[in-house]
């Protein structure tokens, strides 16, 4: 029997020890016309793991691609083989949420680690041990804001239209059960930015918070001092969006404006994830200590043993469900472990200089990129402002159109900026350390082709 | 004698860097599109540590935790199962762990081919009419649970339901995910026999009844034997049913929620469908439901156009009624496909023996329990995977408490089961073996236990200050919370 | 500096403590005109792990193949995920010889059961820790036999020519040094096996050893017992080489005839070692207690610390190079342990009954896959003895061409017989429980395209 | 109070399995075609045990080990550097992985680029004419060696030479190898500075030379400055030099065994190219020739078509005075990729700074170990690679022997150096720190070292009965070689 051991001899002692003279006499409190004999008959019958294996890798090499230029919330980047033969070590890959600290210092401690990982990334005071990933960590964040915005009685949000659409579809889906309404700003359709001005209706009513995206869904790098000034000129607070990658080499949101953001999260899949068709990922969480109380999710302290020894442990457990039930600052509790070790280990493997060429790389080939493709007739950056490493372009064609006729090249040339935006024409394109020149002429090349 | 309590923060050296890792530096020059003001000042405070020392940092940190590939680790709720390492190989096959999950469907065939699959399967055991596979954990696949009920009734204008019903012995996530879902959470009393009071459970449904949350066993580790009576009693009331199906692996193959009346289930398959637990996450918490439900559910879904034979996705654009995305993407793809592995090594035969073996393995380890002592806190009842002792007597007489026991067990080479859970039964544990231990690893945990009640009778000193032999001794919690240090500093 | 730590400070300090200028006094002991400033001109400049993997991906990519059915003495064989996942847990992957035994207990328990495995599987008493592979096992087996074998004096070993013909060579090359001998015997060309009856005109000359290969390499198997009971008849001592896997179902070594053989080896990679080009694969070595002191390699032993609990060390080391030096057993010091490693959880993985089924679709399968290659016009069995897991089949045509044609069809379809056996139309063909019943078919099927 | 010390027969139970390993059982009838009589009569004895029950077993098993991942590995001959991560996945990639050894060469092009490469880079780093990489070993690339100097002298007809000289530092294969090639060994003297006494080696030499072995730097851990006096004695004999290249590490980029005047020598590229050591092995040993024994090189190797682009195999087909082949295919090719990955990642410069990194750090531990009162066997030499200390001292003194010091050692959680070799030295550690760890490791193992002299005289048991923390006490070895329990039985 796949994964049971037992043998015949095991299930006779052990029925003589419970007094039963079957298995199915183990379920007799279950109401006997309920136990429907329905035998699973939808379900294949079993199959060893080479075959399951074989037919799994069929699969897989039936998604194998040549050349990816996605990115929208999910980037391609190296991830050192250091990373996963670690995390899937046995003793990370099946513990559980360290309950029992003293049998779990080792993910404890890690957690820490990573804490402090983020923390010093986004120059906030403190982080969580993750939420779900980047949008679902935005809804929590908006959740968040509302309790920790003292001063505003508001449940409304002011989110830019330049932030990821997806992050706000799944915003969207989450808060408004609670009648948390996010309200729209509009960005500047030249700049693809949003600019204070357009902020300026705004000015007067009461917000608990201003979303910031940095950079934005379009790559474009937002005023982000003057954003967070305005914010907390007019009673929000601000939460900040931020691609961890780009951290190396931006201003962190602790250090934005004169007093910097409150709130900062985003998908930490860049750290170290593959891209996995989108998950598990992990969102980053983090605040300034004085909202910590309103934070979300696990989170650990350090503290000492009965000897006085360094030891580390779940803290603040009033702030979750397991506690505090319907007054928990949210549901979740299975968070995103494995992934949140393997960034552990990816940001201590690259320390701050190698994060900081990863990031230059990115923005140095999505330049460069963007020149080539540019180069190309009618192909022409739709927006103005400086981007980090992904930029909207506005082709002389039918954005989807192309997009298909690429992937027909196998090059995934980018998204489609058409049903979100109504741009019909344009384009977002990303690119990473991971692409060689070779890799940017083919596509500039099959560009030209299929715009030809 | 080692140094292994070392923050990697403290290995760190100016300069020092695992240079394999990164790219060549980019020049100043590169950058210089991005303005100045937007650029940080002082490079990030990241550890600048070589290769080797990450490694065997971290290599040595894991061997600090106890885990299901090396210890029995029997904690109630949780199904802490064997996790197939086939699992984690095809899972990680690089054809999957590369593919963008925004690439187009022409290039996610073999991808959506599984997720289609293991739908089906999950309707099939669950006994739904459709199922999502969206949520990123069981308690996002109950947001996603009650945020359909909440959209059902509002559809059809009822928007009087503004209460969601659960009984006391309920996980938190529970009564945490109706608030999330702009319910208030009426609780309901559990009598003496783990079964629900249902005269008070009827006296609650009323016209403000949105719905019940329950599972079934329910964590009291009984099947709630009055299922089809709290069934009708809401469902008269005009209120819907939703499963938390944390429990669904004690009932795999015997009984199907969608046959007890649930109109809304969600699955935690990081516990039934054994992908791993990663010391925290991540999980999958697809959800199923009944006709009425189907067009809420969350987006996006794998379809199958049965004539081309070619998949797409189902999305809102198809399905406007959806209560929508619950992320980015599409949850978590790597938990669904060693899910997906782990539903066809098993097959029909195979799920259904999951049922019969993890309420075997359970009845068993509480018949030896009590025959070694143990007080069980529904002596009366059957096991279902999981079953409550409770150790109020020794923490009257010994002054030995139920968290004593749990730390002592670590001593003995166990992990403790879950502790103080359902909050309902006074110094419980929560003891859930699984199908996948052998009675040899159960017959340990057993010894164990006969040793500390012995100890705790004999010598309680050895129970009340363990552990003795893990990494740290007991942890002063009270000063963890009191003078915060949740980042490090020099 | 890939992979090495040490910042200006960390070179300071320690030249400081050496009281050395510069790295370079290091080497002032070098005599100066060696040291040619020769700058390794032919090394490329070093690139980061991502382009390493990269270019290396793109190598194993153009490797890949479709269908293989070369066995030849490596076989294709589902491996378990936990096996590998395990093995390369940098406990084991990164120790190296037990030398400190309270410190390697771990790898000293490993191989004492793998020990234990290999004397079961081979029906032996005792089994070393793994020598190079199967054909130095069997130098190593033949050297060992003019030591055990005291009432002979012959340096002559007899060897069928059914023998793998790369185990015939390479034993030649290693033990030719000493001036052993290894004389051909011939095999029936109706049956494919050695007949003892082929034996005969070496009675009554001194042989230190025969070699019985079961199956031999024609996939055939021999009559051992008849074979075995003739060799201790004429005071020779019996070397088994056997396939691991078919040891499942096969009598045992240590069970043919009325004694037994005295030493087996044979090539562990059928156990859970991937074809991997040929290596790291492992020759596993066993015999009869009363010849382990002339066993090369490292054994372990069980026996008690010195509070009396079991505990596992290196034993016998008298036979071994760093204690004996030029009279040890053998050279061999660095064996292959993690290969060793790998087979002991595969062997535990599939026990007695799981080992037994993948022998037995093994076998099935080769004869399935015979059936339906001979029942190709003009293609035939080219021997009538029964056979294992591998079969040899005449063709109608010239077998190195019909190989490449059906390479180029991406199928490899057995190995010439043409070069080592002058049977030009000849190929060797082997199938394993990885083919299914769709596999054998197109075999089947491009065979006959290529005949046609 | 863990039963990690059982072994996994232990966990058998008739009928057990990790059934999801194995194809279904076939039917007798499928296996009529073998004969009964060469059936086997029983099962074989293997474990009867379940998938988890395995994988816990080794997990644990596998804690009990130290190793590089883990613990600073000082162990001298035997450098023990940084395993790269990214090799190990390099070398595991399917199409690597599946190749079968048969393939033809039209299917093997990724393969034999990279090994033609390698080959390559072996040149040039030794500064030799050919490289075969097909010796599994050092022990065996010493066979190799000695039996292509073999080869060369038979060639030429010059059967009198019946002798290897070999320096009494000598690493115990290098002798060994001698006899498996068929020759006498006859040991040359080592002089007080660790050189070879030149005026022995001179009087040994004579027209029964078939060759010299030797390291440099030596096994003493410093260089033979005589080198070339050396070279002439030998050549000036007749006889050829064999370069031991397990020091390599200590030279690269600094001095080439071809320019030092040897005819051929093996490399460990489980050493130098910081391929795994597995816990025993595998290795690999490629061996590197000067002009004169390029015919003899063992098979296969890797040939480039110019022309074409394409590689081949080059084997005894088409160099016929090849040694042969030493293994039924072509040596540990996943070791190869391994180093090739290393070497690709180094590059030029990365391989100059091996030598300079290694030497520097061995330098600065030895210094540091004698400011705290250890004793040097060469206190006027600089160190290569790796050094040599002697406790004589502390044996006399005190009865503290180098065994008990390398015992106590692993107390504080470092892996003690080689003992008791080079044979010459009484009580002696040889230390290789490598180049891959950092100053702070070194500092810990020089913290314990102080620690430990200190205990050797104030508290000398807390040294001889070290050590206190590992799994077991210091084992009784009499007892295991006299009664011999070498496979375990019920
Ligand atoms: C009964 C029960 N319900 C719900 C949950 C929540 O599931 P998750 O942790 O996956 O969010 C759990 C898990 O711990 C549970 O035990
Ligand atoms: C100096 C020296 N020569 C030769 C060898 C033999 O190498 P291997 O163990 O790879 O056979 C060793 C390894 O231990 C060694 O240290």
């Amino acid at each position: 029997m796949p994964y049971i051991p037992h043998t015949p001899d095991d299930v006779q002692a052990m029925l003589q020890a419970i007094g039963a003279d079957s298995i199915e006499a183990l379920f007799d409190e279950i109401p006997a016309h309920l136990k429907a004999g329905h035998g699973l008959d939808a379900l294949p019958e079993g199959r060893g793991e080479m075959e399951v294996t074989r037919l799994m890798a069929e699969r897989a090499e039936q998604d194998r691609f040549a050349l990816s230029f996605l990115g929208g919330g999910a980037y391609a980047h190296h991830i050192p083989a250091a990373v996963w033969e670690i995390a899937t070590r046995g003793e990370f890959y099946t513990a559980y949420t360290p309950y029992q600290a003293e049998a779990s210092q080792g993910t404890l401690q890690v957690i820490y680690e990573y804490q402090t990982l983020i923390a010093r990334l986004t120059g906030m005071d403190v982080s969580n041990a993750s939420v779900y990933d980047g949008a679902s960590g935005l809804a929590e964040a908006v959740l968040m804001s509302l309790r920790a915005n003292r001063k505003s009685k508001s449940r409304k949000v002011l989110v830019p239209d330049a932030l990821n659409p997806r992050y706000r579809s799944a915003c969207e889906a989450i808060v408004s059960n609670q009648d948390v309404e996010l309200v729209s700003v509009p960005f500047c359709t030249d700049a693809g930015q949003t600019l204070v001005d357009s902020l300026s209706p705004f000015e007067g009513d009461d917000y608990a918070a201003l979303v910031i995206s940095q950079p934005n869904y379009f790559g474009s790098l937002e005023d982000v001092d003057a954003l967070t000034d305005w914010a907390h000129a007019n009673g929000m607070l601000v939460i900040a969006v931020t691609n961890p990658t780009s951290l190396a080499i931006l201003t962190p949101p602790g250090e934005w404006g004169s007093e910097g953001a409150d709130v900062v999260v985003g998908e930490g899949q860049p750290l170290g994830v593959p891209l996995s068709s989108g998950g598990p990922y992990f969102g980053f969480m983090a605040c300034k200590k004085k909202h910590v109380r309103q934070m979300p999710g696990r989170i650990i302290g350090r503290t000492v043993d009965m000897e006085g020894k360094q030891g580390f442990t779940l803290t603040l457990q009033a702030r979750e469900q397991h506690i505090r039930r319907s007054k928990a600052t949210s549901n979740i509790c299975t968070n995103q472990g494995l992934a949140m070790t393997a960034a552990t280990i990816y940001t201590s493997l690259l320390g701050p200089d190698g994060l900081a060429s990863v990031a230059g790389h990115c923005h140095a080939n999505t330049q460069k990129l963007a020149d080539k493709l540019c180069a190309i007739d009618g192909v022409e950056r739709a927006f103005s402002a400086p981007v980090f490493h992904e930029v909207a372009l506005t082709l002389p064609q039918d954005a989807d159109t192309v997009l298909a006729r690429l992937a027909e090249k196998d090059i995934l040339g980018g998204l489609s900026l058409a049903k979100d935006y109504s741009m019909k024409n344009a384009i977002l394109v990303n690119s990473t350390e991971v692409h060689t020149e070779g890799d940017l002429d083919l596509f500039a090349q099959a560009l030209k082709e299929v715009l030809a | 004698m080692s140094n292994e309590t070392t923050l990697i923060f403290q290995h760190s050296r100016p300069g020092r860097s695992a240079t394999a890792q990164a790219p060549k530096p980019v020049s100043e020059d590169q950058l210089s599109a991005i303005p100045a003001s937007l650029r940080r000042k002082n490079k990030p405070g990241l550890p600048e540590v070589g290769e080797l020392e990450v490694v065997r940092h971290y290599t040595n940190l894991s061997t600090k935790n106890f885990a299901i590939d090396k210890q029995f680790y029997p904690l109630g709720s949780c199904t802490m199962k064997y996790n197939p390492r086939g699992a984690n190989r095809a899972a990680m096959l690089p054809g999957f762990l590369n593919r963008h999950p925004l690439a187009p469907a022409s290039h996610s065939q073999g991808y959506l081919a599984c997720l289609y699959e293991l739908q089906n399967f999950l309707k099939e055991v669950t006994g739904m009419k459709g199922v999502s596979l969206a949520p990123m954990a069981g308690a996002q696949g109950e947001f996603a649970g009650v945020a359909m009920i909440r959209a059902y009734h509002e559809a059809r204008g009822d928007d009087a339901r503004t209460e969601i019903l659960i009984p006391e012995a309920a996980h938190g996530t529970n009564p945490a995910t109706a608030v999330m879902c702009g319910y208030k959470v009426r609780e309901v009393p559990v009598g003496k026999d783990g079964d629900v009071d249902l005269e008070a459970l009827k006296e609650a449904c009323g016209p403000q009844t949105a719905g019940l949350m329950m599972t079934n066993p329910s964590t009291c580790g009984v099947f709630e034997r009055q299922i089809e009576a709290i069934s009708k009693a809401v469902h008269d009331a005009g209120g819907l049913l939703y499963y938390d199906g944390a429990n669904l692996n004690a009932i795999l193959g015997k009984v199907r929620p969608g046959d007890m009346g649930f109109d809304v289930i969600h699955m935690n398959l990081h516990k039934t469908f054994a992908t791993p637990h990663g010391g925290g996450g991540p999980g999958a918490g697809p959800v199923g439901v009944s006709q009425r439900l189907l067009d809420y559910l969350p987006t996006p879904m794998a379809g199958l156009d049965e004539e081309s034979g070619d998949y797409h996705w189902i999305d809102t654009d198809t399905l406007p009624t959806s209560i929508g995305h619950l992320s980015a993407f599409m949850g978590n793809a790597g938990v669904l496909l060693r899910a997906y592995f782990y539903a066809m090594v098993l097959g029909r035969e195979g799920m259904i023996r999951v049922g019969e073996y993890s309420t075997l393995a359970a009845n068993y380890l509480l018949k030896r329990l009590e025959a070694i002592g143990c007080q069980a806190a529904y002596p009366e009842r059957r096991a279902s995977h999981e079953f409550i002792l409770t150790f109020a007597k020794q923490a009257k007489d010994n002054h030995v408490t139920a968290l004593d026991i749990a730390k002592r067990l670590l001593d003995y080479n166990q992990h403790a089961p879950t502790i103080y859970f359902p909050l309902l039964v006074p110094e419980c544990f929560l003891i859930e073996p699984t199908e996948t231990e052998t009675k040899e690893a159960m017959d340990d945990f057993i010894d164990a236990m006969a040793k500390i009640l012995e100890e705790a009778n004999t010598n309680p000193e050895t129970v009340t200050e363990a552990p003795f032999t893990q990494p740290v001794r007991r942890l002063d919690e009270v000063k963890a919370a009191k003078e915060l240090d949740l980042v490090w500093s020099e």
